[in-house]
């Protein structure tokens, strides 16, 4: 079980990350391609914050306990993890802004009939 | 026991990434991918991670789905407006 | 490329990096480990600047020149969207009709507006405090306009949006960033550095330096940014249509 | 004299957003653990801004 | 480690896994409703973990749910009514049942907590979580009729 534990939250950020690729890879419909991207971009987080997870440790905010009282986590990784969130959000959206115009210049969702437009 | 949190909690997030991708129709993948953002966000209170928790929380609950949604009904109004036309 | 042999060059490829992670994953440091030295030391430092929340002292304060490429990164994707779902010459706008909601949705609607713009506000002040920040705030607050909306319809949220205002806010907040910065150097030392401010009594609002006034400014620039993000996306599903119109 | 500036709306308008205002300002204090004056100020701020939006919401939504 | 943590995960995982469920599988219409579960089932999973690991300061995350969350089913029931109009999604039984858990839990962490600010900051989450519930769910059942192009 403790050994397993030790790297399962590894494990599930890479297994997450390789769903999300195949998503993309075989997504018939370019929204929905975005949607398995935003999943790719959940797998970084995953992994992020795993590695910067400490057992029996709470989160570096002392609003509410005194410093030094008890074992905290690492700030760094989450910093990094919670700018990105808000990021990759507008992301998504200039993404989704994208979709948007190849629909209207091409009036297809589907990325191989693209392709076949091209020649 | 907090062993026992961590792994319900990565599983749960496991099965909503798993499922979002399997969805094919953006709509429904809108619906997977907000309870995923919300399983995410306590995922990461789990992982004594309250700001990214916030983060994560503001983002999926309310902004990618409707960021989706709106992206899925411009392009159903366009398709009902070359119907019309046609 | 034919679908079969694409599926199979997928497999492949899968199975390879899954191999790589794999192996990637059982070579990490064991999950939950005590040794964290970046952290110890961002603590450290978090506490000698009398920021509570040491995630906002990272942020703005330790890895501030970090925070301005992510908000520069965030300005260039909205200016993007802007770009990308403008009104083209072969479309036109056409009024939505007005919608019918239930009356308790609406009435819910107008009630939780200035709730959540407040609970917004309050976790965009308290980012160097609690958890929190300007960019979890900003989008809470700005989801908040849109409450209008989804509980009325999209004329009512154009009466108290003006969106002008707003996109020139955005740009506004990454310059005061910006100063906030050059004012590090103007004050001898270096850009973006925390040294400008008083540290403050620990755990009040004026606590941290120049970590509150950042925050500020990112909250703001978000909060902007997505309405203006927002407003283009609602545009583009409720008004804009094509052809020239009659 | 406009209908919006006769006294009996204005009086109204003050009541409405005086009202919201204090809500707001009351909720702040329960969102906030220690209470000191620069904390007041910001919240009666954000409480101001709040009742403002909240009035101008009231308004767009009964027009039309 | 403690009862709270038990409970959390009790909680989380009974109704993460019945809201995954519920969105995964069926027509749209159940799809909704389950969305709109999700929020009203771990939001007090989010107040059980913030007293079980004796950090007030993450009770924040759960008013953003309550919040929040019935705002991202607002979003789904407005530009999903074409999908839902004719079978109206309501399952009134499994929300009041569900509201109830969440008002349970916020008493029982009120209890806990004692009088003072942090009590009604509490019971502020509690009246969101179970009114932006209630409501969500009659938004579901009907609440955008006459929606068509705005």
């Amino acid at each position: 079980m403790s050994a397993l534990m030790q790297v399962l939250p590894y494990l599930v950020a890479a297994y997450v990350f390789l769903t999300g690729c195949y998503g993309l890879a075989t997504s018939r419909n370019l929204i929905h391609a975005v949607g398995c991207l935003s999943v790719c971009q959940v797998s970084t987080y995953i992994l992020l914050l795993a590695v910067g997870y400490r057992s029996g440790g709470t989160a570096p905010v002392f609003s509410d306990i005194k410093p030094g009282s008890r074992p905290v986590v690492d700030p760094v990784v989450q910093a990094l993890t919670l700018t990105d969130i808000v990021v990759g959000a507008t992301v998504t959206a200039l993404l989704l802004a994208l979709v948007l115009q190849i629909v209207k210049r091409h009036g297809t969702l589907d990325p191989d009939e693209l392709r076949e437009l091209r020649g | 026991m907090t062993g026992v949190l961590n792994l319900v909690a990565l599983l749960l997030v496991a099965g909503a990434a798993t499922a979002a991708v399997a969805q094919r129709d953006p709509a429904r993948q809108a619906l997977v991918l907000s309870v995923l953002g919300v399983l995410l966000a306590v995922l990461f209170t789990v992982l004594q991670a309250p700001d990214v928790g916030l983060s994560q929380l503001a983002v999926g609950a309310a902004l990618t789905p409707l960021l989706i949604m709106l992206s899925v009904r411009k392009i159903r109004r366009r398709g009902r407006g070359r119907d019309g036309a046609r | 490329m034919s679908r079969r042999l694409r599926l199979w060059l997928l497999a492949v490829g899968g199975a390879g990096l899954a191999a790589l992670l794999a192996a990637a994953c059982l070579d990490l440091p064991g999950f939950g480990g005590r040794a964290h030295p970046y952290g110890t030391r961002a603590v450290r430092a978090s506490l000698a600047r009398h920021t509570a929340n040491t995630v906002a002292s990272v942020n703005f304060d330790q890895r501030a020149y970090d925070t301005l490429g992510e908000m520069s990164i965030l300005f260039a994707a909205v200016l993007g969207c802007v770009v990308l779902l403008r009104q083209a010459r072969d479309e036109h706008r056409e009024r939505p009709r007005p919608a019918e909601v239930a009356r308790p949705v609406r009435r819910y609607a107008l009630l939780v507006v200035p709730v959540a713009l407040v609970c917004g506000l309050y976790v965009i002040a308290h980012g160097q405090l609690s958890p929190g920040g300007g960019f979890q705030g900003g989008v809470v607050a700005a989801t908040a306009l849109h409450l209008l909306y989804l509980g009325a319809d999209y004329r009512a949220l154009e009466r108290v949006r003006p969106l002008g205002t707003f996109e020139t806010v955005d740009a506004l907040s990454v310059c005061a960033y910006l100063v906030l910065g050059l004012a590090g150097v103007l004050a001898a030392t270096a850009f973006l550095a925390n040294t400008l401010l008083p540290y403050g009594t620990f755990d009040t609002l004026s606590s941290g330096g120049t970590v509150p006034l950042l925050n500020a400014a990112v909250g703001i620039e978000v909060a902007s940014a997505v309405v203006v993000l927002l407003a283009n996306f609602l545009d583009q599903a409720v008004e804009i249509e094509e052809g020239n119109g009659g | 004299m406009d209908r919006r500036t006769t006294p009996r709306a204005v009086l109204l308008a003050a009541g409405e957003l005086l009202a919201w205002w204090a809500a707001l300002a009351l909720l702040w204090l329960v969102l906030i653990t220690t209470v000191d004056t620069l904390e007041r100020v910001v919240g009666a701020s954000a409480a101001a801004a709040g009742a403002l939006l909240a009035r101008a919401g009231r308004r767009a939504v009964r027009w039309r | 480690m403690n009862g709270w943590i038990l409970a959390a995960t009790v909680e989380l995982g009974g109704g993460g896994a019945a809201a995954l469920w519920g969105v995964t599988t069926g027509p749209v219409a159940r799809r909704v409703v389950a969305q709109n579960l999700t929020t009203a089932a771990l939001c007090p999973a989010l107040l059980l973990l913030a007293q079980g690991y004796g950090r007030p300061a993450y009770v924040d995350l759960a008013l953003l749910l309550a919040l929040l969350g019935p705002v991202g089913t607002l979003v789904f029931a407005r530009l999903l009514h074409e999908d839902l109009e004719g079978r109206r999604p309501s399952a009134w039984g499994l929300t009041y049942a569900v509201a109830g858990v969440g008002a349970v839990v916020v008493i029982v962490v009120c209890a806990a907590t004692g009088p003072g600010r942090a009590m009604v900051k509490l019971l502020v989450i509690g009246a969101l979580l179970i009114g932006g519930n209630l409501i969500a769910s009659r938004a579901l059942s009907g609440g955008f009729q006459g929606v068509r192009g705005g």
